[in-house]
């Protein structure tokens, strides 16, 4: 199955493209995600702790299992004063 | 009175008076806040601009939701939400938040609610750039 | 930081954009407050309009007393006030407070500061006239 | 002497100017000012404790002396919501 995947601010520079599209075996979580990119993009690794995950515009948790077509982003910290 | 917000993530410059409209005859009180990007990051450096960027639909979403919590908490209450995205130069206008009551108590209440929840909960990243050419993602209060 | 304030006692329309100007680059917050004049009295009556009325060289001095302690309560926070006199319709602005500050908790505390002690103590007074002809000078929150 | 005597809103009403001047004995007080003006007004006797006074612009008592050229302000309650 496919998803689209979209990052913003410094993960979206970290993973150098604001979206792709990602190929992905059935019934894949959220997880299995975050760990194809931690695999390309070994820097990722110290901030999943801090990022949190949103699934067709709405928060998620890591544990999700993704569909066909779902749009996955992935959202640093927020907070700004 | 109508729930009638005004919520917008926009590219240029705020007009704090584009919130206006939603102002009505039974408001006796309207408190608006402007948040506006200072020269001083807070830390010696000398900020140049910031750059905004919002994931737009749930950001929006955020702000119907935050708006239903105003409502919950102070009763008849309108909100109006600017925010503008992409590079915002020191002395220019980031966010502007509008809160019309018929009294002022629960204007002020609304409009310090919802931007402290905004800050806190929309997903809206700013990026500093500095005099010296360098650049950083901040977060946190 | 100059604590450069602005106070205006005017008999025409406020335009909340004149106190614009007394926000400078180390401003982070931007807090107004616009009172409007409503056409409901609280008690079942139509108000058509206010009728303020001040005791001017007084009221200045007030509005300076104020910003004083706005500044030794809350920091460093530049105010302005401009509070209308003679006949305002409802719908109108009545008064309108401006607190600008480096960060947006200070100006929020001295703009409800500023407007609250305002209504309390400055030697202003309204009668509001009804749609029936009537009119009473009104006291007390 | 001579002061100069303003009012507003409601008591300027009812005293039917809004400035007049007095002719005083010497060593006025306030209160005299008061007790002249409500032979004139009987309808000011039940506005004494709800009304304060200003003398040359700042806040002043009922038992203060005034002196030649004083301006008198008489102040109805503030307070409006």
């Amino acid at each position: 199955m496919r998803i689209r995947l979209v990052a913003f601010a410094g993960l979206r520079e970290l993973l150098e493209a604001p979206e792709r599209s990602l190929e992905l075996p059935e019934r894949a979580r959220v997880d299995d995600v975050w760990r194809v990119l931690a695999r390309e993009h070994p820097a990722l690794d110290s901030q999943r702790a801090s990022t949190r995950v949103a699934r067709n515009g709405r928060l998620a948790s890591f544990e999700d299992e993704l569909v066909e077509g779902d749009e996955l982003a992935l959202l640093p910290p927020v907070g700004g004063g | 009175m109508t729930p009638v917000h005004f919520f917008r993530i926009v590219g240029e410059a705020i007009d704090s008076h584009m919130l206006d409209e939603i102002v009505g005859s039974a408001h006796g009180g309207v408190v608006t806040f402007l948040g506006v990007v200072r020269s001083d990051s807070g830390d010696g450096r000398t900020v140049t601009s910031l750059q905004y960027e919002a994931f737009e639909e749930m950001a929006l979403r955020e702000f119907e939701t935050i708006a239903g919590e105003v409502r919950q908490r102070f009763g008849e209450v309108r909100l109006g939400i600017v925010h503008r995205v992409g590079e915002v130069r020191a002395g220019e206008i980031s966010v502007a938040v509008l809160a019309a009551a018929a009294h002022r108590a629960a204007a002020f209440d609304a409009c310090r609610y919802a931007i402290d929840e905004l800050k806190r909960r929309a997903p809206i990243w700013k990026k500093e750039r500095y005099a010296d050419g360098s650049a950083e993602w901040r977060s946190g209060a």
